[in-house]
C-alpha cells in the first residue's frame, strides 16, 4: 500500500512537470502574446468558434502585415467552453505560466465574470466578448467588452414597440444567464420606458417545446407583443411553435437570434420576427454614406472568403476587441500593461463592426443603442427597418 | 380554457412520444443486460444529425433516412461489442461510469464528423398547423405521435409473437434459463443495442423538425428518457411507453398551470415520489434482492 | 459413451467444488448421482450444461470434447436441462415456455408443436395461456421437463426433480421420469431422494466432497452398506 | 490488524511527505492552482469513497451537496455578512440536515434505483440554484467574498495549498478512522452481501445514512472552500456532470482505497490540462479513456496496480 502510493505519487510527478514545461521564457524579439479562451466547444460553440476563427484570421493577417511595434502577435487559445470553473483555470494559466500581455475573450458572461476578480488583481487589461452590462457596468478599471448588452437591445426593442403603439408585453426566456439576464432587464426597462409586462414565463435547458408556455402568452389579458430571450436552438423553436398556434401579435426576439442558423432552422416560422443587431448583419442594405459600411463589408468579405461559411455577429465581437487592443497597444509604443489599459479607454471613434466605439474613464463599453439596428426577417432573409 | 388544456395536452403528449422512444431504448437494453445505457439519447443525435447531414450533401431524404438509421444501429452494436461486452460481469458504477465514457465519445465525434451547429430538417409534411377545438397541433407533432404508435404496435408484435422476441424476454427473465435452452444470450444483448439504437435514432429524425438537433442534443432527452423508463418500471418497454406519456403531460401541465421555471423539475420529482413509494416503478414488477 | 466425464474439477472463486469427477453414461441409461447437500451435485450439472465453466479435467458428448463449448451450442448438440428449482420464464404463459424449449429446432413442422408434450401432461394443456409462475409446484416442475424435452435431447439432465414437492407429487414425477426412461430418453439424474433415484436408475454414482466415490447398479448401490448408512437412512 | 496499521500510518506518511515535497517541483501559481484543485477534489472523493467503495451505495447527486455548501458559504457571507468561518459551518449543518432527511428514503433503494434517485435529487438542487437568481444570481453565477480566518484574510495560491492540504490530510485521517471504526467493518460486511450483514444483527439502514450524511458533509465543506478559493461560484458545480466526475474520480482511483479516491481526484483534475492540447478531439479522447480504464482495470488504479505488484514479487 505505502510503496504503491509513492509509486503513484512519483508517476504523477513527470506530469505535473510536463504541464510546467510548457512555460514560456523571456527573450528579447519575443511576440506580443494575447491570450483568450472561448466557448469554442460545447452549447456556447455558436459564440465561440466564429470568434476563434475572426482571431486566428486578423492575427495572421496583421502578422504577414509586419505585426505591431514590430513584434509578431502570438494568440494563446484555450477552449473554457461555457464553464466558469475551465475559465478561472486557463486564465490563471493564461497568466501566470504563458505570461500574456493582454486577455480578450471569454464568449460569455458567466465565463467573463468569473475571471474578473484574476484579472482586476493580475492588473492585465482584458477586453470581454460577453453579452450582459454587468460586466461593465458597474466599471472595474481593467475590464472592457465589446458586444451591444442586453440592456441596449431591449432599449431597442422597447423603442420600436413603442414606435409602433405596442406596450402590453409578454416575455419569454430560457434557462440560461443570456436569457435571465435579458429577461431582468426587460423587466426593469418595462417601468422606466412605458411598459407593462403581462406575462413572464420561462422553459428549460433543452426543452423541445414551449407551446404551453407560449399559449400563456397568446391569452395573457391585453397582450399585443411578445419578445424572446435567448438564444440558439431554442429560438427556432420559439418560432415555429408561435406560428403553431397562430399567434397575431407583435414577435420580437433579442439579438440572440440574429444569425443565419435561426432562419434556417426556423423552416420559414421566422418570417416577420424583428430583432436588434449589429449593423453586420445587414451591411450590403446601409446606405454608402454610413460610416460602419466600409469596415463591416470589408470584415465579411475577409472572413467569407476564408472559411466560406456565413459570417455571425458573434465574430464581430471579437474581431473589434481584438483591433480596440492593438490599436491601444500600438498607441501605448509598449505592452506596458498600465498603459495599454489607459489607451484602451482613450478608444475614440473606433469604426469597428459592432458599431462605432468611443470608450471613457466611465463607460467601458463605448457603443450606444444607435449601434443597433432594427432588422425584420422578410423571405427568409434579413431586412434593415428604417 | 379547455381549448388550453387540450393545448398543453398536444404539447405534453408531443413531448411525451419522444422521451417514451427514448425510454423504450433504456428498457430493452436494461431487460437484457441490467446495464443503464447512459449514451442512449446519443443515438438520438446520431439520427437526426446524420439525416441533416446526409441530406444537405444531396442524398434524398428518404435515402438519407434509411442511412442514418443504418449507421445508428451498426454504432449501437459496436457500442456492445467493443464497450459493453469487454465489461462483462462488471458492477454498476462501472457500468455506468462506461455508458457515460461512451456518451461523451460519441458526442465529441459528432463534433469532428459533423459540427457543433444546430441544424433543422424541414417538415416532413409541410408548417401549416392542425386546428382541433380551438387548440393547434402540427404534422410533424403527428409524425411522432404516429411513429410511437407504430413502434408500439412492433414491439408489442415482436415480444408477443416473435420467437427472437420471446427469446429476448426469456432472457430479461431468467438469464440462465434462457442459456438452457438454447439461447445465444451475447446475441440477444447486442440485439437490444441495435433495436434502442434503431429506437433512438428514429425518434432523433422525427423530432429533428421539432426541436432541431446538435452534437449535445440528447444529453437532455436522454436523462427524461430514463425518468420515462424508470417512471413505468425498469425493464418493461410498454412501461416506459406509458411513463414517457405520463412525464410529458405532467411537464406540460405544469408549464401551463403551475410555473414554467420549475418545469423540468418534474420529471426528477416524480421520479423520486415514484422510488419512494412504489420502488419498482407504477407498472413495474416486484424485484427481488440477490443475495 | 454418450457422456464422459474425465477428472473434473471446478470452482467458485478461490473455493474448490469439484475436483476428480468421473462419471458415464451410455445412450439409453438412466444414470443417477446421489450424494448429500453441498457436496457438489449441481455444480456436476450446470458444468454438463456449460453454464458454469470447468476449471480442469474434460466433459465429451457424444465423442466430442465440450468442455470449453458456450452453455447454448451444447443445446443443439442435444443436451438439454431441467436446472434445479425448475427456473421457469415465470411472467410468460406456459405455452410460450414450451415453445421457448424448441428454439433450437428451425425445422418448420416442429415450431411449436406441442401435442406431443400436453399427451404427456394433460394438465398443461389446460393452463397453456396461464403464467408459468402461477403453478403449482407439480405443475411447475412438468413445464420444467416439457420445456427441456421440446429441445428433443440426446441427453436429458434433471437437476433435483424432487425438491419442494410433496410425495404425492414426487411419486408423480419419478413415474415420468420412468416413463421417459422406458421411451429411450437417456436421463443424467441428480437427487438428493437417493432412495427414489436409485430405484429407477440403471446405475448411480455417490458423490462426496466434491468427488465421485462409489458407482454401481442401482441395485448394486442401494444394497451397499456405505450407501444405506449415509443416504438411505436404513 | 497490526499490519493495516502499519500501512495506515506509512501511508499518512507518504501522503504528508508527498504534500509537503510538492511545491518543490512547482513553478509557477498555476501549478498550485492544480494542486489546489485536486485537493478539494480529493476531499469530496474521500467522502464519497465512504459511500460507494465501502458501504457499496451509487450517488449520482454529490455535486448538489458540494454546490450547497458553496452556495450557502457564499450567500451567508456575500447577502448576511456573515463570518466565513461561520457560514462554511452553517453550510455544513444545512447539507448534514438534508442529507440526513433524504437518506433514509433514498437509501432503501438498491443499484439502478438508488442511482436514479441520487441523480434526480441533484438535478432538482442544480435546478433550483439555476431558478433563483435573486439568491444565487442564476447561471451567471456570483461572485464569492474573501475567505477570513480571525481576521487574516489567506492570499495567493501557496497560501490556499497549504490550507487545503491541511483539509485533504484531516479527511483522509477521518476517513480512515471511521473505515477501521465498528462502524467501518460493519460497512465492509454491508458491501459483501447486505443480506448476510443484515443477520448478523447490522442495522445496515443505519449505518448507510450515517455514511450517507459524513459524506455529504465533506462536499459541502470542500464546496465551501472551493467557493473562497476560486471567487466565483456558478451552478455548473452542482451540476449532473459534476457529480459524475466525482463518481469517476473514486471508482477511477480504486473503490475502499482512500489513497485510490485521493490518486483518482489527481488523475482526473489534471486530465482536462492535459487532452486540452488535443482541442477537437479532447471529448473523444475524455470519454476514451473513462471506457478503458473501467473495462481494463474494473476495480480502479490503485487496487489493480497493486494487484499486479503482488503478483509479480519482486
Amino acid at each position: 500500500m505505502t510503496t504503491l502510493f509513492a509509486k503513484n505519487i512519483k508517476r504523477l510527478i513527470p506530469v505535473i512537470a510536463a504541464l510546467g514545461m510548457t512555460a514560456g521564457v523571456a527573450g528579447a524579439a519575443e511576440p506580443i502574446k494575447i491570450g483568450t479562451f472561448l466557448a469554442v466547444t460545447g452549447p456556447a460553440s455558436f459564440l465561440g468558434d466564429p470568434e476563434l476563427k475572426t482571431l486566428q484570421l486578423y492575427v495572421d493577417k496583421i502578422n504577414s502585415d509586419g505585426g505591431v511595434l514590430g513584434r509578431k502577435l502570438e494568440l494563446v487559445h484555450y477552449d473554457a467552453q461555457h464553464k466558469a470553473k475551465s475559465a478561472i483555470t486557463f486564465v490563471k494559466r493564461l497568466i501566470n505560466q504563458d505570461k500574456v500581455d493582454i486577455i480578450i475573450g471569454g464568449s460569455t458572461t458567466g465565463t467573463t465574470m468569473a475571471v474578473i476578480k484574476l484579472v482586476e488583481r493580475a492588473e492585465i487589461p482584458f477586453i470581454s466578448f460577453g453579452g450582459a452590462g454587468v460586466i461593465t457596468d458597474p466599471l472595474k478599471k481593467w475590464v472592457f467588452k465589446t458586444p451591444h448588452t442586453d440592456k441596449l437591445a431591449v432599449q431597442k426593442i422597447y423603442s420600436d414597440m413603442k414606435k409602433r403603439g405596442l406596450t402590453k408585453v409578454g416575455v419569454i426566456s430560457g434557462a440560461g444567464g443570456f436569457d435571465k439576464s435579458c429577461r431582468k432587464n426587460a423587466q426593469t426597462l418595462a417601468g422606466t420606458m412605458g411598459m407593462t409586462i403581462v406575462a413572464d414565463e420561462s422553459y428549460g435547458k433543452g426543452d423541445t417545446d414551449v407551446t404551453p408556455q407560449l399559449t400563456k402568452i397568446k391569452n395573457a389579458k391585453g397582450i399585443q407583443a411578445m419578445l424572446f430571450c435567448g438564444f440558439g436552438a431554442s429560438s427556432s423553436i420559439v418560432a415555429k411553435n408561435f406560428k403553431q398556434l397562430g399567434m397575431k401579435i407583435a414577435h420580437y426576439h433579442s439579438h440572440g437570434s440574429a444569425s443565419a442558423k435561426f432562419i434556417k432552422g426556423s423552416d420559414g416560422a421566422a418570417e416577420g420576427v424583428r430583432l436588434p443587431a449589429a449593423a453586420l448583419l445587414v451591411a450590403e442594405q446601409l446606405d454608402d454614406s454610413n460610416p460602419q459600411k466600409a469596415a463591416t463589408m470589408a470584415y465579411r468579405k475577409a472572413y467569407m472568403a476564408k472559411y466560406n461559411e456565413p459570417i455571425s455577429t458573434f465574430g464581430g465581437h471579437a474581431y473589434d476587441g481584438l483591433m480596440i487592443a492593438v490599436n491601444a497597444i500600438k498607441r501605448a509604443g509598449s505592452t506596458d500593461k498600465a498603459k495599454v489599459r489607459d489607451e484602451i479607454e482613450k478608444t475614440s471613434n473606433f469604426i469597428g463592426v459592432d458599431g462605432i466605439f468611443t470608450m471613457s474613464a466611465t463607460d467601458h463599453l463605448g457603443l450606444d443603442e444607435k449601434s443597433f439596428v432594427m432588422v425584420e426577417v422578410k423571405n427568409g432573409t434579413w431586412k434593415l427597418l428604417k | 380554457m379547455s381549448a388550453q388544456f387540450l393545448q398543453f395536452l398536444f404539447s405534453g403528449i408531443t413531448v411525451g412520444a419522444i422521451y417514451a422512444l427514448v425510454g423504450v431504448g433504456f428498457s430493452v437494453i436494461y431487460n437484457s443486460s441490467n446495464v443503464i445505457n447512459f449514451a442512449q439519447g446519443e443515438f438520438v443525435m446520431i439520427g437526426g444529425m446524420a439525416t441533416v447531414f446526409l441530406s444537405a450533401a444531396g442524398v434524398p431524404l428518404p435515402l438519407a433516412i434509411i442511412l442514418a438509421v443504418l449507421a445508428a444501429v451498426i454504432i449501437g452494436y459496436l457500442v456492445e461489442k467493443l464497450a459493453i461486452e469487454p465489461a462483462k460481469g462488471s458492477s454498476v458504477v462501472n457500468l455506468i461510469i462506461i455508458t457515460i465514457g461512451v456518451s461523451i465519445f460519441l458526442r465529441g465525434l459528432a463534433q469532428v464528423v459533423f459540427d457543433r451547429n444546430f441544424h433543422s430538417l424541414k417538415a416532413f409534411s409541410g408548417t401549416e398547423p392542425i386546428q382541433i377545438a380551438g387548440a393547434s397541433i402540427t404534422t410533424q407533432s403527428l409524425w411522432v405521435i404516429g411513429g410511437l404508435v407504430i413502434a408500439t404496435l412492433v414491439l408489442g408484435w415482436f415480444f408477443n409473437r416473435t420467437l427472437t422476441g420471446k427469446a429476448m424476454l426469456a432472457t430479461s427473465y431468467n438469464k440462465d434459463a434462457a442459456k438452457l435452452v438454447g439461447i445465444n444470450t451475447g446475441r440477444i444483448l447486442q440485439l437490444s443495442f441495435m433495436i434502442a439504437a434503431f429506437l433512438g435514432a428514429v425518434s432523433g429524425i422525427l423530432i429533428a423538425p421539432i426541436a432541431l438537433t446538435y452534437a449535445n442534443v440528447g444529453v437532455m432527452l436522454g436523462l427524461k428518457g430514463f425518468c420515462a423508463a424508470m417512471v413505468g418500471g425498469l425493464g418493461n418497454p410498454m412501461a416506459a411507453i406509458a411513463g414517457g406519456l405520463l412525464v410529458g403531460v405532467a411537464e406540460a401541465l405544469t408549464a401551463g398551470y403551475l410555473s414554467s421555471a420549475y418545469k423540468d423539475a418534474v420529471a426528477f420529482i416524480i421520479i423520486l415520489l415514484v422510488l419512494f413509494f412504489m420502488p419498482s416503478g407504477l407498472f413495474g414488477r416486484k424485484e427481488v434482492d440477490k443475495v | 459413451m454418450l457422456l464422459e466425464i474425465k477428472s473434473l474439477s471446478a470452482s467458485y472463486g478461490s473455493i474448490k467444488a469439484l475436483f476428480d469427477v468421473n462419471i458415464e453414461v451410455a445412450e439409453g441409461e438412466l444414470v443417477t448421482l446421489v450424494g448429500a447437500n453441498g457436496a457438489g451435485k449441481t455444480t456436476i450439472m450446470k458444468v454438463i450444461s456449460g453454464i458454469q465453466r470447468a476449471s480442469g479435467g474434460s466433459v465429451e458428448f457424444a465423442g466430442k470434447n465440450i468442455t470449453r463449448l458456450a452453455a447454448e451450442k451444447r443445446v443443439r448438440l442435444g443436451i438439454s436441462q431441467v436446472p434445479e428449482g425448475r427456473q421457469l420464464f415465470t411472467p410468460m404463459s406456459v405455452h410460450d415456455n414450451l415453445c421457448l424449449g424448441a428454439f433450437t429446432r428451425n425445422d418448420a413442422n416442429t415450431k411449436c408443436d406441442l401435442d406431443e408434450i400436453y399427451e404427456q401432461f394433460p394438465i398443461l394443456f389446460e393452463r397453456k395461456d396461464q403464467p408459468a409462475g402461477t403453478l403449482s409446484g407439480g405443475e411447475q416442475q412438468m413445464v420444467a421437463i416439457g420445456r427441456a424435452l421440446m429441445a428433443r435431447p440426446k441427453l436429458l439432465l434433471l437437476d433435483e426433480p424432487s425438491m419442494g414437492l410433496s410425495p404425492l407429487l414426487v411419486d408423480q414425477t419419478f413415474a415420468t421420469i420412468k416413463k421417459l426412461a422406458k421411451q429411450g430418453t437417456t436421463i443424467f439424474l441428480v437427487e438428493q431422494n437417493a432412495y427414489m433415484a436409485l430405484s429407477i436408475a440403471d446405475r448411480g454414482y455417490v458423490l462426496e466432497g466434491g468427488h465421485t466415490t462409489i458407482s454401481g447398479t442401482g441395485d448394486e448401490l442401494m444394497s451397499d452398506e456405505r450407501v444405506k448408512n449415509a443416504y438411505l437412512g436404513v | 490488524m497490526n499490519n493495516f496499521l502499519q500501512a495506515r500510518r506509512a501511508g499518512l506518511l507518504m501522503l504528508a511527505l508527498s504534500m509537503a515535497v510538492l511545491p518543490l517541483l512547482m513553478v509557477n501559481s498555476f501549478h498550485y492552482d492544480i494542486a489546489i484543485m485536486i485537493g478539494i477534489n480529493a476531499i469530496v472523493c474521500v467522502g464519497l469513497n465512504l459511500l460507494i467503495g465501502y458501504a457499496g451505495q451509487v450517488s449520482l447527486g454529490h455535486a448538489g451537496f458540494f454546490a450547497l455548501g458553496a452556495y450557502a458559504s457564499t450567500i451567508l457571507t456575500d447577502s448576511y455578512g456573515w463570518p466565513s468561518i461561520v457560514a462554511m459551518l452553517a453550510g455544513a449543518l444545512l447539507v448534514g440536515v438534508l442529507s440526513f432527511i433524504v437518506a433514509r428514503p433514498i437509501l432503501r433503494l438498491k443499484g439502478h434505483y438508488l442511482a436514479m434517485g441520487t441523480l434526480g435529487m441533484g438535478i432538482i438542487i442544480s435546478i433550483i440554484l439555476n431558478q433563483e437568481v435573486d439568491l444565487t444570481g442564476g447561471p451567471d453565477g456570483m461572485p464569492v467574498p474573501s475567505f477570513v480566518i480571525f481576521g487574516w484574510e489567506p492570499y495567493g495560491n501557496q497560501v490556499w495549498y497549504w490550507i487545503v492540504a491541511i483539509a485533504l490530510f484531516i479527511s483522509v485521517v477521518v476517513a480512515l478512522n471511521i473505515v477501521e471504526s465498528p462502524i467501518g467493518r460493519a460497512l465492509r460486511s454491508l458491501h459483501g452481501s447486505e443480506l448476510a450483514a443484515g443477520t448478523m444483527g447490522v442495522d445496515t439502514l443505519r449505518f448507510k445514512v450515517l455514511i450517507f450524511v459524513v459524506s455529504a458533509v465533506m462536499a459541502s465543506l470542500a464546496g465551501s472552500l472551493f467557493a473562497h478559493y476560486s471567487g466565483f461560484l456558478t451552478p455548473t458545480e452542482g451540476d449532473f456532470f459534476r457529480s459524475i466526475e466525482f463518481v469517476t474520480m473514486v471508482v477511477l482511483g480504486g473503490m475502499a482505497s482512500t489513497f485510490g479516491a485521493v490518486i483518482g481526484a489527481a488523475i482526473l483534475t489534471i486530465l482536462p490540462q492535459i487532452l486540452a492540447a488535443f482541442h477537437d478531439y479532447e471529448m473523444m479522447m475524455h470519454g476514451l479513456v473513462l471506457m478503458g480504464i473501467m473495462i481494463f482495470m474494473r476495480k480502479g488504479l490503485v487496487p489493480t496496480i497493486s494487484g499486479w505488484l503482488r503478483r509479480k514479487p519482486s
